[in-house]
């Protein structure tokens, strides 16, 4: 766990990292998306006995191997070598996505394009732009126990956090959490809740950052990442 | 035939048109040799069914670059770009599948069920046209198998008799496509007599698999 | 392979097992019921390569293991403690299912009750007297590229081939072939042809012994048990 | 809760009325101890989900002869004579399923799937009433999943995370079962240092087995 005493200097990316990783239960099952997510690991203490699983068949994804012991048949989701755990084991996909639909998989972190005030996401494909594809992340928001968004508030300057998706959904399911460098959301039946501000950030720097409405009541805290897990 | 086949006898196998399952995520546990020898051998039109579209010269990535693929079906093709200017350009056909299902469409055909009924994709772009199925109160897509004429596989040891074992996360979809290609090459990177891959260690009994990849002598 | 010279005089189980074991191709995948197909093996080289396998997930069943060396790991569908050949393997029930509902096996060879002139089974129950259960005989009718039913021609002096099932049947799939000590028949679109006639036995005893009508075309070889594979 | 539990814990969290799974086929591959110890503590009115009835002494067998099973769900009963027995008597409800059926049922439950499109069974009387799904032009039946509040199932070798493996014909239902039940409780033969199973040879990773019987010290 890194230690950092003024968090108003830290990068955004892991001003989110490490906010995510607070919501990481022991000896749970997580799955993180590549990007911001895949960087929450650094932040989570070994003892946890949290397994990493990875869409193509790692449950127990380690770090990167020591100098020159990498083999390119063990690699996380993105392809990039990694190692794996002691108590690590290797399924095949069909039992690798029967663990994710099946809801044997308690936590997702995956970015997004957009994230909406129903808690609707968007992050496969940009209609005659860019057409990367789901991969698993349909899989995942439909069926992960809990479904963290993890990304930047903002891309080229413009709300990632919109008052409903115009790009395609990745999912009908609502996603339980939203961290941005700005602040934690969370999507509920009355609309978006702020529920966290970003270190340093106010609560009006939020919402004038955000096209959705965000609902606040009483005083919103800022992100505690001091607090160990 | 035989089971040992060589890489040129595979190739000949394969007819302009087929449709080829390919096994892999991200290049890692793909019969890379095979795909090669496709790929120089200027075949056409094929239909590739793989997870993901790897990189220009990973995976189904020489393939494409050899324009040999007229539809690929699979879950993601975001870090190839030779698929974005093909499918562009409107010379190649991109039907996109989540990879759950995709995996699942693959293991029905293999395993003779009727289709995957899915949450995945409820509400999306995916579900338009589709067919829907409740079940006890709930709402499933409904998604029909998915077949090749010809899976093309890779293992790590492979036995006398066909055997087949995978190594880490080369494993992927190797065991489920080895069940849904009505003719199964798998590519070893090794061949060992029979007993060294103990019974409980098979992952794919040989008397699935049609044809071996033969040592060069 | 056994050495037998006068077949009239061969145990009627054995002349069926025998009968049934010339329709067993090299290097094919076999599942054997309980019973008289079981014995079918024993009419087989070993040099022909056939793997037989068993629902409960070996591919591969060996005979009786040494004497000593059973092992209640490792059975076959009946509970049998058996062996493995060299190159057995080992699956789970979904994916040795999957084998035989997939069209990866290539026979069966299974025990009846009754079989009817359509060539529908029923060997699963006797409404009001004795439910056994289907156990896996309705996956493998309906799965398996070729279904052989192997069973005694009567019992207690009745027809177990009958015009039409009075059980209830375990497949809509017309088997491929009867074998009965009193002949070799075959459900055709047209009725149910009498291919063979058992060791010693005459068209018309066989006629007589059976409810269905049978189809005889030409005449009707006997049964060629001295044929080796 | 722990991990490794005693025989006694396991028994006192399954409530009478508990819908359990039981693995096993013909009793190999069944967790006996558990099997013998809830039969002996008098369990009423379960709903045993079990490939088949076994013998009176094996497998499931110990529980039907105490009378602790109201409704049995599998493929074959026709080697105990206490199911026939009990289910003519009126005491004992039998649920008959095709055995490719059964244990896909099981697999769409553990796995998130809203059932199974099979063509096993068409035709016969376990059709009856049941939903028909057409796909591609051919006729399926409709199977719902098979889901569990406990699955108790029996490994060959366990370590310290909870990762299992088994050996030969005694895998069959474990793996799948392993998947579906609310609680899984397995019990092993034989218990490990973490890294004796290597990855490629676990079949059922550690983090879907809520408890282990623990061995006695």
């Amino acid at each position: 766990m890194k230690d950092i005493l003024d968090f108003t200097e830290m990068d955004p990316k892991e001003i989110i990292a490490r906010r995510v990783s607070l919501e990481i239960r022991p000896k749970s099952l997580v799955n993180l998306g590549i990007g911001i997510p895949t960087l929450v690991s650094d932040h989570l203490d070994e003892s946890m006995g949290v397994f990493f699983q990875s869409e193509n068949g790692v449950v127990g994804l380690g770090h990167r191997p020591p100098e020159g012991m990498t083999d390119r048949h063990l690699t996380d989701a993105g392809g990039t070598t990694v190692s794996a755990v002691p108590g690590a084991s290797i399924i095949d996909s069909a039992f690798s996505f029967g663990l994710i639909r099946g809801g044997h998989l308690d936590l997702t972190v995956l970015g997004g394009l957009q994230v909406d005030a129903r808690g609707h996401l968007a992050n496969w494909m940009i209609p005659g732009e860019f057409v990367p594809g789901m991969g698993g992340a349909m899989d995942l928001v439909t069926g992960a126990r809990k479904v963290i968004v993890a990304m930047m508030h903002t891309a080229k300057g413009r709300s990632k956090i919109v008052p409903a998706c115009d790009l395609p959904v990745t999912s009908q399911r609502r996603v339980d959490l939203i961290v941005t460098e700005l602040g934690v959301m969370q999507p509920r039946d009355d609309g978006l809740h702020l529920l966290e501000t970003g270190p340093g950030v106010t609560v009006e720097q939020v919402q004038a950052a955000t096209t959705a409405e965000l609902i606040v009541t009483g005083t919103v805290p800022e992100m505690d990442l001091s607090r160990t897990i | 035939m035989q089971l040992a086949i060589s890489i040129e006898e595979a190739v000949e196998m394969i007819p302009d048109g087929a449709r080829v399952m390919l096994s892999g995520f991200m290049g890692v546990g793909t019969p890379d040799t095979l795909v090669r020898a496709l790929a120089a051998s200027g075949k056409k039109d094929l239909t590739m069914i793989v997870n993901d579209a790897a990189r220009p010269h990973t995976g189904v990535g020489p393939l494409v670059r050899a324009r040999c693929v007229r539809k690929f079906i699979g879950s993601h093709i975001g870090l190839n770009p030779d698929v974005q200017d093909q499918m562009r350009e409107g010379s190649l056909e991109v039907e996109l599948v989540p990879q759950g299902t995709f995996v699942e469409r693959v293991r029905a055909a293999g395993v003779g069920l009727g289709g995957v009924l899915t949450p995945t994709g409820l509400g999306t772009r995916i579900a338009e046209g589709k067919q829907t199925v409740e079940v006890e109160g709930r709402t499933y897509l409904l998604e029909p198998p998915l077949r090749a004429d010809f899976a093309l596989i890779a293992a790590r040891t492979c036995d006398y008799v066909g055997n087949l074992s995978y190594m880490l996360s080369a494993t992927n979809f190797n065991p489920i496509m080895a069940l849904a290609g009505d003719v199964v090459i798998a590519e070893p990177e090794e061949i060992v007599p029979v007993g060294v891959i103990p019974p409980d260690a098979v992952k794919t009994p040989g008397i699935i698999v049609d044809h071996v990849i033969k040592r060069a002598s």
